[in-house]
Order: structure tokens, then sequence, then C-alpha cells
């Protein structure tokens, strides 16, 4: 059991060397999520928003832009993810309230 | 990217990390991992990211670390391994 | 070969970190470590997620009228900080739910040790 | 509000739903359960309505925020995405009918929280299937496994152990999926699905591609509960309360095998996975031996849940086993597979929810020909559904292991077939063991004397939802090829088989 | 949990922190379009200021300041502010969140901005909700029952 997890760990390991052979050098402006136009032709969408994020919003800073505009309904997501949290805490732990606590 | 800062903080990451992990008492291994956000907020940062940065060090320095408390004063404190 | 290093190693330390932090969640016994290691890992997770953005250069992404908005590689990519922006705090949700139910598990069997749980469930099946 | 916002309105109706329920009754815990069975209600509806939709014009996409693609998020009504939604939400529907009682037995101060937290899941099993954006999945994919893990804490003694080590295992499982998204981001610039699949041809062989496409597949098969990664499951079934069980047993998995094929088969492209790759032929061969596996400790199990949480392992195995024959035919087999397993796992969960009330306890070497007269209705209920489950015609299961019969053999993989027979075998064995102690003991007649046993069938609110499933087993076993034809073949992409 | 030593001087310190806290959290929420920070950050350092006040001061008496049931429905009210100006601009005619519907009169080159600064509202209310509603009830998840 504990070797075949260890084996698991290494494999893992190796797994992620082996991809990071592949990545683009870190801070090259060439690498391809940065660049204007994905392969296939169509708009890539980082450099879309440096270019456009002032422009429809009026807001300087790019990632509150993303964030609440561009990508607006991952952050109502992520909100959701919080509110369950919060939820799952009351459903687990909350003791039951007596009318007297409640006042 | 300077890469002088960022690896003294990726060597600092792992060091916490490696406390964090194996120490026995747990508040110990708590204070560490408060430790390791808060560097990993200085890493954000130093990579340009202001924003995440800003949040690791709020959430993951501030409110994380109190919560981790919290458990560890409701439960126990000593740890087996 | 000297560049190969420089573009890389943020992504080695990462990818230490992270398995630093699988092998906590994995081989610990104690239920706060192994949230101490998926900690770990997230973070890591979220370091990998930074590095790809940054750009030789660029500064941060929130625009300078001096630098005007036409050259993208002015500035760092915005989209990876947004998403880690999601992951932080989904990571904190992740950690109040695993906290919520560590404290249930300390309260039904009054430890929080992982082999000695396995025993008590074990005595417990053979009781019932 | 026009019509044409019907494609993201389900998950944001269960969303508000889950938003308004601990305002409006904190102080008065009844009115969660209604508000939570309207909108599942109105889910339903709209789902047929979409499914018409699609039927009629083509897959419907929808921009969030007005943004186009590759900016903003989309979701995206096809065919399948159409299919899987419908099915979990008319699921969810009668399970939630059935959890009224179940709820009120077994926490009832605790209603507001839970059924806010039920249709938190329900959002995110939605937003899994209908996004086309790989970040936003990751997103709900976490408010569908946060809820669930809660929903199985508040089960039995030991259901919070369960819970923590699914925690463990599920957040493995997305933070391997947030990786490989990282990765795809990392390899296009994009996170969107259709763009990515766009751009995928031209780097095929990349490391960050292949290594991305394995992270993504392997947190996927965790949630799936695919056979070496099926861990956390049969613990989190058996101790977590009724209701949950029931609601998560049948949909649950299938997100994780939704997943993994809208993946392999719509994004990256069948002669990747299976020519380039042999991603395929492993799923497939673990499928194989998943489903032995899990037959096998069926049959071991005494706990009636426990035994059906194995039997799950396997029949997530069939869906695997679908996806690696990576044919037409294995396709429809794993896709028919799930809306077959969601009806019959359904309609089990809620027969052992109905013992578990009238009898207080599910365990299998306690049941006797009394239940049978005790509650003719619910038995009569679970004989159809384990004939299902071990596939015989008309019901639906034979159907579905049919069509992946249908693939074998047209891969020629005489293993896999045989598998599939062997696995019948050993369904049968593991349901006629019940079958038998119910139904096939003849009357003891001094017992009867003694001890008069009275008929006490299952609330009405119980008993309606289990028999509407066993309904649907015989009558969608008799419609299959309508189904099979009017849907299923518009789903398989183009460039398979 | 943790015991009220009764020192004055932590209480009288978090005491007169804990509004500046707050007042530096509005700012970064509102000023989330021109400087880093937005509803998270905000959102949670105003949960840390509540936070410092359950600390030093106990629970008991920071039921004064921010009762124990109003961190789960705050929190319900976040999400409903976020939810309700998407569904607002579904109903005005525009795809959810499309902040360019939800403006009555024809200034509407301003909505979008207008539409972030709502959204943040309602995140830095849920964040800051939810956070306190954890921290109290892992408080309350009595382990002597």
């Amino acid at each position: 059991m504990k070797v075949g997890n260890y084996i698991v760990l290494i494999t893992f390991f190796v797994l992620m060397i082996y991809a990071s052979l592949g990545f683009p050098n870190r801070g090259d402006a060439n690498a391809r999520m940065h660049q204007e136009k994905s392969l296939a032709g169509s708009i890539n969408a980082p450099s879309y928003y440096i270019h456009y994020a002032e422009r429809d919003d009026h807001t300087p800073n790019m990632v509150t832009v993303i964030l609440a505009d561009y990508r607006s309904y991952d952050t109502l997501g992520e909100e959701t993810v919080i509110l369950t949290a919060g939820l799952i805490c009351f459903l687990l732990l909350r003791k039951k309230r007596t009318a007297n606590d409640q006042k | 990217m300077h890469p002088e800062i960022e690896i003294t903080l990726f060597v600092f990451l792992l060091i916490t990390a490696v406390v964090a992990l194996t120490v026995k008492n747990l508040l110990t291994a708590v204070v560490s991992l408060t430790v390791f956000s808060f560097i990993s907020a200085l890493l954000y940062i130093a990579m340009g990211a202001v924003d995440v940065g800003f949040t690791e060090a709020v959430i993951g320095a501030g409110v994380t670390g109190v919560l981790f408390i919290i458990l560890i004063f409701k439960t126990s404190r000593r740890s087996a391994d | 070969m000297f560049d190969f290093f420089l573009g890389h190693y943020a992504y080695w330390f990462m990818f230490a970190l992270m398995t630093l932090g699988l092998w906590g969640m994995i081989f610990k016994k104690n239920l706060v470590k192994k949230l101490i290691g998926m900690t770990i890992f997230q973070v890591s997770i979220i370091i990998f997620y930074i590095a790809t953005s940054s750009k030789w250069g660029a500064t941060v992404p929130v625009l300078d009228p001096a630098i005007g908005a036409t050259d993208t590689s002015k500035y760092i990519n915005p989209l990876p900080h947004t998403l880690m922006l999601t992951a932080i705090v989904v990571g904190v949700a992740t950690i109040g739910v695993a906290f919520a139910l560590v404290i249930s598990i300390y309260k039904r069997y009054r430890t929080l040790d992982e082999s000695i749980l396995s025993e008590k469930l074990k005595k417990e099946d053979d009781t019932e | 509000m026009t019509l044409s916002n019907t494609p993201a309105l389900i998950p944001l109706i269960f969303l508000g739903t889950a938003a308004l329920i601990p305002i409006i009754a904190s102080r008065k815990n009844w009115i969660a359960f209604p508000f939570s069975l309207l909108a599942s209600l109105i889910s339903v509806f709209i789902s047929i309505y979409n499914i018409l939709l699609v039927l009629q014009k083509g897959s419907v996409r929808y921009f969030f925020g007005g943004w186009a693609p590759p900016i903003g998020i989309e979701y995206v009504l096809d065919p399948f995405s159409a299919f899987i939604v419908l099915v979990i939400n008319s699921i969810a529907f009668l399970v939630l009918i059935h959890s009224k009682r179940v709820v009120e037995n077994e926490h009832p101060d605790r209603r507001t929280p839970y059924y806010a937290v039920v249709m938190l899941m329900l959002c995110g099993f939605n937003g899994i299937v209908l996004t086309g954006d790989f970040f936003n999945l990751y997103v709900f994919l976490e408010i569908s496994s946060l809820a669930l893990y809660g929903m199985i804490a508040i089960g039995e003694k030991k259901s919070p152990i369960a819970a923590f080590r699914y925690l463990i295992m599920g957040t493995i499982g997305a933070s391997f999926y947030l990786l490989g998204t990282g990765f795809l981001f990392m390899a296009t610039g994009s996170l969107n699905m259709a763009d990515i699949k766009m751009i995928l041809p031209n780097i095929y062989q990349e490391h960050t591609v292949i290594v991305g496409l394995i992270l993504m597949v392997i947190g996927m098969a965790i949630k799936m509960a695919m056979f070496p990664l099926h861990g956390w499951l049969p613990d989190s079934y058996t101790y977590a309360p009724s209701s949950t069980a029931a609601l998560v047993a049948p949909t649950g998995t299938k997100i994780g095998a939704y997943v993994i094929i809208r993946i392999l088969f719509f994004i990256f492209g069948v002669s990747f996975v299976s020519k380039m790759l042999p991603l395929t032929q492993v799923l497939g061969w673990l499928a194989a031996i998943g489903i032995i596996y899990g037959s096998i400790m069926a049959i071991a199990q005494k706990e009636m849940k426990r035994m059906l949480a194995y039997s799950s392992i396997a029949q997530v195995g069939y869906i695997g086993l679908g996806i690696g024959l990576a044919n037409p035919l294995g396709l429809i087999g794993a896709v028919l597979h799930v809306m077959n397993h969601a009806l019959m796992k359904a309609c089990l969960f809620l027969v052992a929810g109905n013992f578990r009330t009238k009898l207080g306890h599910s365990n299998i070497n306690r049941f006797t020909d009394s239940i049978r007269k005790q509650m003719p209705w619910t038995t009569a209920a679970f004989a159809v559904a384990s004939l299902s489950m071990v596939g015989l015609p008309p019901t639906v299961g034979f159907f579905s292991k049919w069509y992946l019969a249908l693939g074998t053999i047209k891969n020629s993989n005489w293993i896999f077939l045989a598998v599939i027979l062997i696995s019948s075998l050993l369904n049968a064995v593991y349901f006629f063991r019940i079958l038998e102690k119910i139904y096939l003991r003849p009357p003891d007649a001094e017992k009867d004397r003694t001890e008069k046993i009275k008929k006490s069938e299952a609330y009405p609110s119980m008993l309606v939802p289990t028999i509407i499933l066993a309904i649907a087993i015989l009558v969608i076993g008799l419609l299959n090829a309508f189904i099979v034809k009017g849907i299923i073949q518009k789903i398989i992409p183009g460039g398979m088989g | 949990m943790i015991r009220n030593e009764d020192n004055p001087i932590v209480g009288l310190v978090s005491r007169i922190v804990s509004p500046f806290i707050m007042l530096f959290a509005l700012y970064i929420i509102f000023h989330g379009h021109y400087s880093p920070g937005g509803g998270f950050q905000g959102g949670t350092m105003l949960a840390a200021s509540l936070l410092l006040i359950r600390l030093a001061m106990g629970s008991e008496i920071a039921q004064l300041q921010f009762k124990r049931s109003w961190g789960t429905p705050l929190g319900s009210i976040g999400v409903l502010i976020y939810f309700a100006t998407g569904f607002t601009a579904m109903l005005m005619g525009g795809t959810f969140l499309n902040y360019e519907f939800l403006s009555l009169s024809e200034i509407a080159s301003h909505t979008r901005s207008i539409g972030v600064l709502l959204v943040e509202i309602g995140v830095g209310l849920a964040v800051m909700g939810i956070l306190v509603a954890i921290y109290d009830d892992l408080l309350e998840g009595d382990p002597d029952v």
C-alpha cells in the first residue's frame, strides 16, 4: 500500500517534469497564451482584455474588469462556492436555537 | 520577474512547507503554514500579480490562519506524525 | 541552457511543492496535517498559473496612461490572475468545509489520527 | 424575459432558490421544501423545453454578459448536454418528493440548510453539464462537490469520516483537473471548449497537451469513481443519509462520466485519444476490471446500501467500458447507460430508503418474506429495478448492455464481451439473493397465524416516486429505440467510427 | 474557546483598530476599479475587522456588534445582489449579467462600470457574512457534546 503510494507520487513528479520540458520559457512574450491571435485564428482572450478593458468598462484595473465583467459568471459561481461552505458549516455545526437566545 | 528574489522566496516556501508538514506540534505547523501563505503572497507580488498577492495575504495568511487556530483549540494540539 | 533554467525553475520548484503537498495529503495520519498538505497543494497550483502569466519587462495589469493599451507585451497577462482569485476563494471554502467535518469527527471519536480512527471504525463494525 | 434565455436558466433557478432559502426559511423550517420542489419542477419543464428546442434547431450557444466565447463564458446546449440535464433534473425531482419524509425523520431541524445545499448541488451539476468553458466547469465542480461533502456528513455516526476521505480524494481530483486546465490554457491560450477544439489539431504532439489531458481525465475519473480511484464511494454512499444517497448515487458519478466523454470525444477527438494515445484502451481495461471487482464486492455485502454502492462501481464501469470502446455503438451504450443506471439506482435507493423508514434497517440478512406482505408495492418496484440491473428485457438495463455488447463485437473485443456477460451473471447472483428471500420462500403458515403481518406500506410521498421510477424503467425500456434514434444518435460527434 | 484574559490593552487596541480596518476595506471595495483590490479583498478585510473584535473581546460581547445569526442571511443577500444584477439585465432583454442593459437612460457608456461596482458590493457582503458565519459555526460546534 505504502509502496504503491510512493510509486504514484514519483510517477506524478516525473510526469510533471516531463510536461515542463515542453513549456515555453517563462516571460517569453511570444508564448502562445500571450499572443494576439490563437493558432486557429480566433481572438486570444488575454490580449483582447489588455486592449479593450478600459474602453469597455472605463476601469483601468484589468483584473477587476475580467473578474466582474468578462468572466463575471465565474465570479458568481465562486461566490456560490463560499455560500455553499457557509451553509455546510451551518448544516453540520450550528446548534438548534431556542426561542430564548433569539430575543 | 526577478529571479534572485523569486528563488529566495521559493527556498523559504519549501522550508516552511516542510516544517509545516513535519512538526509534531500542530500550533507550530499552523504558524508555519501562515508564514508559507504570506511568503507565497510575496511571491505572487514579485511575479506581478498584485491582486492575487493581496488576496492571498488577506485570506491565506489572515482568515485561514485564524480558522486553523480555532480548529486546533477546539480539537487537539498534538499530532502523531 | 541557462535561459532554459531561468525560464523553468519556477515550474520545478512548483512541482516539488506540489509533490510535497500531495505527500502530505496521502501519507500524513493526522487530519489537520492532511489539510495543511491540501493548502500547500493548492498554493502550488496557484503559483503555476501565476508563473505562466509573466512577461519580461512587463508591468502589472493596471492600465497606465503613460503606456497605453496598444502593446500587449507591456502588461502581464491578466487572465490567470483572475482565475486564481477565484481559486483562492474556492480553497478557503474547501478549508471551511473540511474544518466543519474535522470538528464533527472529533466530536464523535475524540481523535484526529487516521490510524486510530480506522481501528475504532473496525471495532464498531464488529460490535454491530 | 424572453425564451432565448432558457439555456442558462436552470442553474440560475437553483442558485437563486439556494440563496433565497436561508433568508425566507430562517424562522420557518417547512418553507424550504416546497420552494426547492418548485424550483426542481420548473427546471424539469425547462429541460423538456430545451431538449425540444435542441432537437428542432440544433445546438444553441448562450453568451454570458453578451461577450462572445473566447472572451466571455458560454453555455452550450447541444443534444448531449440537453439530454443529461433532462435526466438529472427529472430524477432529482422524483427523489426530492421522496426526500420530504426522510429528511423530516432524520434531521427535522436542519431542513433549511439541507434543502439550500441540495439546490446548490443541483446547480453545480447542471452548470457542469451545460458549460462550454473549462474554468467555469471547475467552479461548478467545486460547488457540487462541496455541497456533496456536507450532505454526506450529516448521516450516520461514521459519515463525517467518509465525507472527509471523500473530500481529500475529491480535492485531489479537482486540483488535478485545475492543473490540467492550466496546461491546456498554457498550450492554447484559451479556456473555451469550442475554441480549444479548433486549436488542438495543430499541437497534438506537445507534452503539455498530453499531460494536461491525462491530468484532467484522472481528476474526473476520481469524481466518477473509476476502478482504481473508487475508494471514497462505498463508505460515502453507505453512511450518507438515505435522502442524500438517493439523490447522489444516480447523478453524482454520471457527471464525471459526462465530462470525460465530453473531453475525450468532443474536444480532443476520437482519433487522438484512441489511436495517437492509448487512453481509451486504458480506460476500457480499468473499467472492465472495475466491473468484475464491483460485482464481486457487492455479493459479499450484507447491508443493502453498501451493496448498491459497490454495484454503482460496477455500473460506472459499464460507462467506462463504453468510453473505452471508442466507437459509436459503445458511445450509445455509455450514454444510454448513464440514463438507465440513473433510473435504476434512484429506484433502488428509494426502495432502501423506504425499508429504512418502515423497517428501521436495510440489512439483507434480516429480510424475510414478511416484507412482501408488508410493503407489496415497494418490493414490486425493487423486483423491477433489480431485474433491470441484471439486464433482462424489456427493462432498460437490457438495452444499454445490448448496445455495449454490439460495440464490443464491432471492435471484436471478446474479453470485454465476456466481462459484460459474466458481470450480468454476478448481478443476478446478488439481486436474486434478495429476491429469493423476499419472494420465493414458501409462506410460513404457522408464523402467519401467530403474528399477523399488517400491510403498512411507505407513505404515499415516498411510494409514488418509487413506483413512477419502476414504471419508467419498463416504459423507457420499451421506448428505447425511439430515444436512441431521436436523441442519442444525434449526440455522436463527427469523426467517430 | 479563547479565554478572555481581560487584558484591557488588547481590547482597547482592537477596538481602536477595527473601525480603521473597516474603513480601509470599504476603500478597497470602492476603489477596486483603479487599484488592486475589489470585492473579495475588501469583504475579507471587513470579516477580519469583525473577527478581530471577536477574538479580542470574546464572542459574547461581539454579538453586540454583529449577531451570530446574521452571517448566513447576509451572505445570501450578497449572492442575491449579484444574482439580481444579472437577472435584471436578463429581464431588460439582454443575456445574464450583461450590464449594458441595466441603464434606464441614455448615458450607457458608464453602465458597465456601475454594474461592476454593484457586483463587487455583492461579493464583499457575501464574503464578509459567510466568513464570519464560518468562524461562529466552528466555534459553536461543541466537541464536548
